[in-house]
């Protein structure tokens, strides 16, 4: 990683990431792509978040929908775990909760590639400082 | 630094800034109650965790009770150290120790010397309002010291006379809440721990928790067999303590009552150690001067500095601690332990008993002396050279249980040979005494002169690590002198990396010297005590007509009609010794 | 003082971790957590051993290792269960849990089984409320175990 | 394939599935397919809204609408108006309470600003083994500003301004410990985060420091900027591997980046941060034992003064705060004292996250303004109480805490508040109970693990607790007199006045608080051997109805100490001296013939 070394480097990363957070490697227009953000704090991770991330990554790859997916810190949803977001391009995100195997199948096959809502969304109950 | 105005009790008091609560109340004459703090402070001895928390006071405007002992006074301050808040409190943490504590109080080592029964009964408390269930432990007994920490109240004083006066580490608080106690490491036996026997942390413990070992039943069945000549010798501090058990004013010198009583016991001689101390001069005054000649001639590996080898607990910490060293030290075995030898050698020969039906017992201010005298290398044929070692509080016991009346025994004289002595031997009890005495007469030894002025009170005095110079015909002899184990520590780890330059050096385990000697009667952080005894100890050597160890007419007869000379053939045999490495060791399986 | 003796391979990397600490007495905590890791427990020996290195009383690094909950100086089972007691657990059921494991596994908290299979131990709170009643086997986390489930979970080792 | 219009979005959370969501739910089912729509709007089941006192809830996307109170009635009006002609059913529109106006996009509901994340900020949104995505969240902004626009002096004004108050349960202000800090001279000092999260049924701290470990380097490094200190120590709990493992990653990143080490951001000031671990004490969360642990002792807390500002790690000048302070601080100046100091109450400012467990339906990390009601928390966001069952108690703070009860629901969440009602806030552990929890039990849960974490260092917290805990056990086991109920209370006032630290003195909290509470339970515990949550086991008397009872002697086959004794065919009887409660009679008996009383 190149050093930072002044205030305007940091700005100046902080522009080019906000484009797109960490989806530079995928192409100019991450954007463009779904995104999927798997909860992998400590109880995401025992309930069984891991495996679907790893579900999801291979899913993806196999049946040929480009899409990023990554792991990220406790949505707060403990009741609900293992929890995954997902943002379609233009779109709000969606979370969804209690997902297993089949239900990482069904938010692929119905939501990802349609934009058709499956059951166990979990509606986002707080705002945070950054929106 | 400035003054504090507080207010105690309704009462105004004006302190130093820094004063604690305790202290300023204790100015005016109050005493808050206290379990865990301990001070000596001419020692520079203190112990203050804050926990026991029986010396809590209500200090206006604090949302809870603060302990005194802690809280430092400020500017208008005022305090309640009896409200009924405060009393109720008090009350409650001192039923809740007593709820956590054995009730064997009739039977236990401390009764009628117990801080936490002292407490209790001055809080005036009938009953035990939260009873439950108590922390057990098992029981250790070494050679020298019991612990029964069923009784422990964590006040925390052994653990921190142990590691941090004395660096020996053999305790530390372990495990946490209820069970938490203070202990050797896995609860062993403090025999498989690196303790000292130096009972420092009997000295100080407030209740029966830490306590000697009791070997007066011995010495009674002893003295009631009629087969066996007991013969006793008592070391120099006794003699200026032994007074407090019978509440005599500290520092009262009563040798005199103290041969009395001895003889009424019905010890067949009474000897002192005192004579052994000027025979230890002579040994370990001449293997110095031969060092140091040896030094002066330029040979090489001289051990120097000599260290002094009089203390059992700094023998063992030498040879747990400092095992690289252990060649170091004069090879001179102890008083006690000289004593032992010639008593079981020459005086036995010269009374026509044989050796096993003459017993030793020696009164020692010491509790490392008991585990001394069973050491292997100080047995003939498995018979101990000095069979039982009681200390000062175990002779009081003996004397109170004969219904002796001490205070008014008059006076009696030692018996001979082994019972005369001159000045240079009592100062062995107090810092500084040892090398004093050896002083004496290696300096008239070595310039053939005589001494122009016998004190030098520049090797004297309680401060922990001190040094003096002292001119010995051309030479200059650098002497260090450590009292407290911890002191000795520092003075070792100085001459190991070089940055010091003694001759000799004198170390006593306990601080102060054998005159704060574990086995003493117990000063309960009283350090005034301690000085008292010291000035006794001067006092005793200005009394002595000959004031140095060469100048004793029995010393002179014993090398005369047995010995020899110092540090010659038999006296190596009968008065030296060697050391072992008791550190630790890592191996691979 | 006894001669303490151990495995060569094991005593030179407990060594080489007090080393790589500088023997620094301030890192005893992260020392013994080092050791372990490679012993699994903290026998005397090692206790020995790290006093030795470090520098500090044996009853001083006895004094912490007794202190801490994590620290064990048995050797813990080949899988060792862990219940949580956390509070969220302990109001859904942790105790019937924990009840359950004893039966099943005829284990006693802070022992371990005959075989070394199992070893049993509380803990307070792993952080995963939301799963509560939580158990770990090893590494594994269990959430929402019922003591009905507790048996199956076993049956897997 | 066509694309679905409209999403019907109904709750199906436990609070809303008791008021028959689920009929709803088919209803709307069977309307769409009456009509034909289903290619144009689906039904979707989410979970809890959090919003149960006006549930049904039932959200249309994609225009966010969001309907209140739905009956099965109301499902084909939604759909013949909403769905076919695209006009919202207004009388079932959310209301806004204060406005008194129905609010058509639920974007702008009241509700949503329940919660506020600050120190969740990332939780959630980043990885946070990316510190790129750190960045691209304004992260280390904050850092670069003290930096290079404020001296020490006035970036700690800002952090007084912002009213922040410590987080780890205390509630001391924040600046004013960093001024305290900044005050004493030294060679080094020292920055300490407080990462040993023991509050049983709490991992806020844990998840922040999972979710978003960045925030508290870089807290850390403003707060050494601003007393002086080059050295941060993280002292986190040897149990939280994951939260060990991101922060190393974190730490890793910072430094290869040079937002660690020497020369930070060009301006000269040096800052690393180093882990210190845990073993297992929950009293290491005290500060002094935190320090003493971090120094290799054990983790014993002792008097103060001094404080670890005069005399702390290795005693340097130390200042120590908690994970969810310091994921604070980098806010507080990205937005300015002054917008933190607006959120919250006049004297708790900000907000505080809260581990919300135990009965509740919406267990999870919640971050919540300061003055937020308990109700609020429970019944909004926290979804309400599991399984329909009937609210009894919040404990907030932990062992440290008390339980509040209904007539606190209205509280407003703030350190003093809370205070005076007998508990406190405490890192932020809220569990809720209902009926089926024996406060005298809970009592006694709290106190055994006070117990069992007490250093041991003082009496009262050493023997007192032991006493208080045998005391509640005798209670709950049935032997408890009147008497014993003084005790509890003398010696709980006793502990709370005379023990040596925080976590001593408020050790018999739980027990104040359900005393004060539930003094009523504890009564009946004692006098007429009565538990009536039925947890109490050895005060239930399991009895065989006669009536119903067949004979079929399974009950006495299973009993385990062979208490129950009966013909075949004819009813049974328990012997009461011999029963050990297990309960297993009641498990098999197939008549339910078994009850307790």
């Amino acid at each position: 990683m190149a050093k930072i070394k002044s205030l305007a480097d940091l700005k100046n990363l902080r522009d080019n990431m906000k484009s797109g957070i960490d989806l530079r490697e995928r192409g100019d227009h991450p954007d463009a792509l779904p995104q999927v953000k798997v909860g992998m704090a400590t109880s995401g991770i025992a309930s069984g978040a891991k495996e679907i991330m790893n579900f999801m990554i291979d899913e993806l790859d196999k049946r040929g929908i480009p899409a990023v997916v990554t792991q990220t810190g406790d949505m707060g949803y403990c009741y609900a775990e293992p929890t995954i977001e997902v943002k379609l391009p233009g779109q709000d995100p969606v979370v969804f909760g209690y997902v297993n195997q089949a239900k990482a199948d069904e938010i692929i096959e119905k939501y990802i590639k349609n934009g058709e809502l499956v059951d166990g969304i979990l509606p986002v109950n707080f705002r945070s400082v950054n929106e | 630094m400035g003054k504090i105005n507080l207010i105690i009790d309704n009462k105004p008091v004006q302190v130093e800034n820094g004063t604690t609560v305790l202290q300023a109340a204790k100015e005016i004459g109050i005493e808050i109650p206290t379990l865990c703090y301990f001070q000596l402070k001419d020692l520079n001895i203190e112990n203050k965790p804050g926990g026991c928390r029986v010396c809590v006071v209500e200090i206006e405007g604090r949302r809870n009770l603060a302990p005194s002992c802690t809280t430092n006074c400020t500017e208008g301050m005022i305090v309640h150290t009896h409200s009924l808040r405060v009393l109720n409190a008090r009350r409650t943490v001192v039923e809740l120790i007593l709820s956590d504590h054995p009730a064997d109080c009739l039977v236990c080592p401390k009764s009628g010397n117990c801080e936490l029964q002292n407490l209790a009964h001055r809080l005036g408390i009938r009953e035990i309002s939260y009873q439950g269930v108590q922390s057990t432990y098992r029981k250790d007994t070494s050679p020298s010291i019991i612990r029964d920490v069923d009784k422990c109240v964590m006040c925390r004083r052994c653990e921190m006379m142990c590691n941090d006066v004395q660096t020996v580490g053999a305790l530390s608080a372990i495990n946490r809440g209820f069970t938490a106690v203070v202990a050797p490491a896995f609860e062993q036996n403090l025999d498989k721990s690196p303790c000292t026997f130096c009972g420092q942390c009997v000295a100080v413990c407030p209740v029966g928790a830490l306590s000697e070992v009791d070997n007066t039943p011995q010495v009674i069945r002893a003295l009631t067999d009629k087969t066996k000549t007991v013969i006793v010798q008592t070391a120099p501090a006794v003699r200026v303590a032994l007074g407090e058990e019978f509440g005599m004013e500290p520092g009262t010198i009563v040798t005199g009552k103290m041969a009395a009583a001895l003889r009424e016991l019905g010890f067949n001689y009474v000897f002192d150690t005192d004579f052994a101390a000027d025979l230890t001069i002579m040994e370990e005054g001449t293997e110095l001067l031969g060092r140091l000649s040896d030094f002066l001639a330029g040979k090489k590996d001289v051990k120097l500095p000599i260290l002094t080898s009089c203390c059992p607990g700094w023998v063992n910490f030498l040879e747990h601690n400092f095992p690289e060293m252990k060649e170091v030290p004069s090879t001179a075995k102890s008083p006690q332990q000289m004593f032992g030898a010639i008593a079981k050698t020459y005086f036995a020969n010269k009374i026509g008993v044989k050796r096993e039906d003459l017993i030793v017992v020696s009164v020692m201010p010491c509790l490392a002396k008991k585990y001394e005298c069973q050491r292997d290398e100080f047995k003939t044929n498995g018979d101990p050279d000095v069979n039982y070692s009681i200390s000062t509080r175990e002779l009081a016991k003996l004397i109170k249980m004969a219904n002796i009346d001490f205070v008014n025994l008059p006076d009696a004289e030692f018996d001979n040979p082994l019972g005369e002595s001159t000045g240079a031997a009592p100062i062995f009890g107090v810092t500084g005494g040892v090398i004093e005495a050896a002083v004496r007469t290696a300096y008239e030894v070595f310039t053939g002169q005589k001494l122009p002025k016998i004190e030098f009170t520049e090797l004297r005095g309680l401060e922990g690590v001190r040094s003096a110079t002292i001119k010995v015909g051309d030479l200059d002899l650098n002497i260090g002198i450590a009292n407290g184990l911890g002191n000795a520590r520092k003075l070792l780890n100085q001459v190991k990396k070089g940055e010091a330059n003694y001759h000799a050096i004198e170390i006593m385990a306990c601080p102060g010297g054998c005159i704060g000697g574990g086995g003493q009667p117990l000063h309960h952080g009283n350090s005034e005590i301690i000085l008292k005894r010291s000035a006794a100890i001067y006092e005793e050597d200005r009394n002595k007509p000959l004031r140095k160890s060469h100048e004793n007419p029995y010393i002179v007869k014993l090398y005369e009609e047995f010995l020899g000379k110092p540090c010659g053939e038999l006296s190596h045999h009968l008065l030296h010794t060697h050391y072992f490495d008791r550190s630790t060791k890592i191996e691979i399986e | 003082m006894a001669n303490i003796k151990l495995a060569e391979d094991k005593l030179k990397a407990l060594i080489e971790v007090c080393k790589s600490f500088n023997n620094e007495k301030g890192e005893l905590i992260n020392v013994l957590h080092k050791a372990q890791e490679i012993f699994g427990y903290l026998p005397a020996e090692v206790q020995e051993v790290v006093a030795h290195e470090l520098n500090v009383s044996v009853a001083t690094v006895y004094g912490v290792v007794s202190f801490y909950s994590f620290f064990t100086m048995k050797p813990k089972g080949e899988n060792p269960i862990s219940v949580c007691l956390g509070t969220a657990c302990y109001v859904r059921g942790a105790e019937k849990v924990l009840e359950e494991i004893k039966k099943v596994a005829k284990v006693e908290v802070g022992e371990t089984t005959p075989d070394g299979k199992f070893s049993l131990a509380c803990l307070r709170c792993v952080g995963a409320c939301g799963l509560a009643p939580v158990l770990m086997i090893g590494q594994k986390v269990y959430g929402r175990v019922a003591p009905e489930k507790v048996n199956e979970i076993l049956a897997e080792y | 394939m066509a694309k679905i219009k409209y999403h019907i979005l109904c709750c199906g959370g436990t609070g809303c599935h008791a008021s028959k969501s689920d009929v709803i739910m088919s209803r709307f089912n069977e309307v769409i397919n009456e009509k034909g729509l289903t290619s144009d709007a689906k039904v979707v089941a989410t979970g809890c809204f959090g919003f149960c006192e006006q549930g049904p809830i039932v959200k249309i996307l994609p225009d966010n609408t969001f309907y209140t109170r739905v009956t099965p009635e109301d499902v084909e009006e939604i759909i013949n108006e909403h769905i076919i002609k695209g006009r919202k059913v207004t009388r079932l529109l959310y209301t806004d309470p204060a406005k008194n106006e129905h609010i058509e996009d639920s974007k702008h509901m009241n509700f949503y600003k329940k919660q506020i994340r600050i120190a969740l900020r990332n939780c959630g949104f980043i990885d946070p083994e990316n510190i790129n995505e750190y960045i691209a969240r304004e992260g280390y902004e904050a850092l670069s500003k003290v930096l290079g626009e404020m001296t020490p002096q006035q970036a700690i004004e800002e952090v007084k301004l912002s009213g922040l108050r410590g987080r780890g349960g205390g509630g001391f202000p924040t600046g004013l410990k960093w001024e305290f800090a900044s005050k004493y001279q030294a060679d080094q000092k020292y920055v300490v985060c407080n990462a040993d999260e023991g509050d049983p049924g709490a991992f806020m701290d844990r998840s922040i420091l999972e979710g978003d470990p960045h925030s508290v380097l870089e807290a850390m490094e403003i707060c050494g900027y601003c007393i002086g200190a080059t050295k941060g120590l993280i002292y986190i709990r040897a149990e939280y591997p994951l939260a060990i493992h991101r922060l190393k990653v974190a730490i890793k990143q910072a430094r290869e980046v040079g937002l660690l080490g020497k020369d930070i951001l060009g301006t000269g000031f040096d800052f690393d941060v180093e882990l210190r671990y845990g073993a297992g004490a929950f009293v290491c969360g005290e500060e002094t034992a935190l320090i003493h642990s971090m120094e290799g002792h054990r983790g014993e807390p002792t008097v103060k003064p001094p404080f670890p500002a005069e005399s702390g790690y290795l005693k340097k000048p130390s200042n120590v705060n908690n994970v969810e302070t310091f994921a604070n601080i980098p806010v507080i100046f990205n937005k300015g004292a002054n917008w933190f100091n607006k959120i919250g109450t006049e004297r708790s400012k900000g907000t505080k996250v809260f581990a919300l467990a135990g009965k509740i339906n919406n267990v999870g990390l919640i971050e919540v303004p300061m003055g937020t009601t308990l109700r609020e928390v429970i019944y909004e966001i926290g979804g309400g109480i599991k399984g329909g069952k009937k609210f009894k108690a919040v404990q907030t703070g932990g062992p440290s805490g008390g339980c509040l009860t209904e007539k606190h629901l209205d509280v407003p969440i703030e350190y003093d508040t809370l205070i005076a009602a007998g508990s406190m806030m405490g890192s932020g552990g809220m569990i809720v109970m209902d009926e089926d929890n024996c406060m005298v039990s809970v009592a006694k849960f709290y106190l055994e693990f006070t117990v069992e974490e007490s250093c041991g260092k003082c009496t009262p917290c050493r023997i007192g607790n032991k006493r208080l805990h045998e005391i509640l056990d005798k209670i709950t086991k049935g032997h408890g007199t009147m008497e014993d109920l003084d005790k509890l209370k003398n010696l709980s006032q006793v502990i709370k006045d005379t023990a040596l630290c925080g976590l001593g003195q408020t050790s018999p909290n739980p027990v104040l608080s359900t005393i004060d509470n539930f003094w009523d339970e504890y009564v009946e515990h004692v006098t007429v051997k009565k538990c009536r949550a039925g947890v109490c086991t050895s005060m239930l008397k399991f009895v065989i109805d006669p009536e119903v009872c067949i004979g079929c002697t399974l009950c006495a086959r299973n009993c385990p100490v062979n208490a129950i004794t009966g013909e075949r065919k004819s009813p049974h009887q328990i012997n009461q001296d011999i029963c050990i409660k297990c309960g297993t009679c009641k498990e098999k008996c197939k008549f339910g013939a078994i009850s307790i009383k």
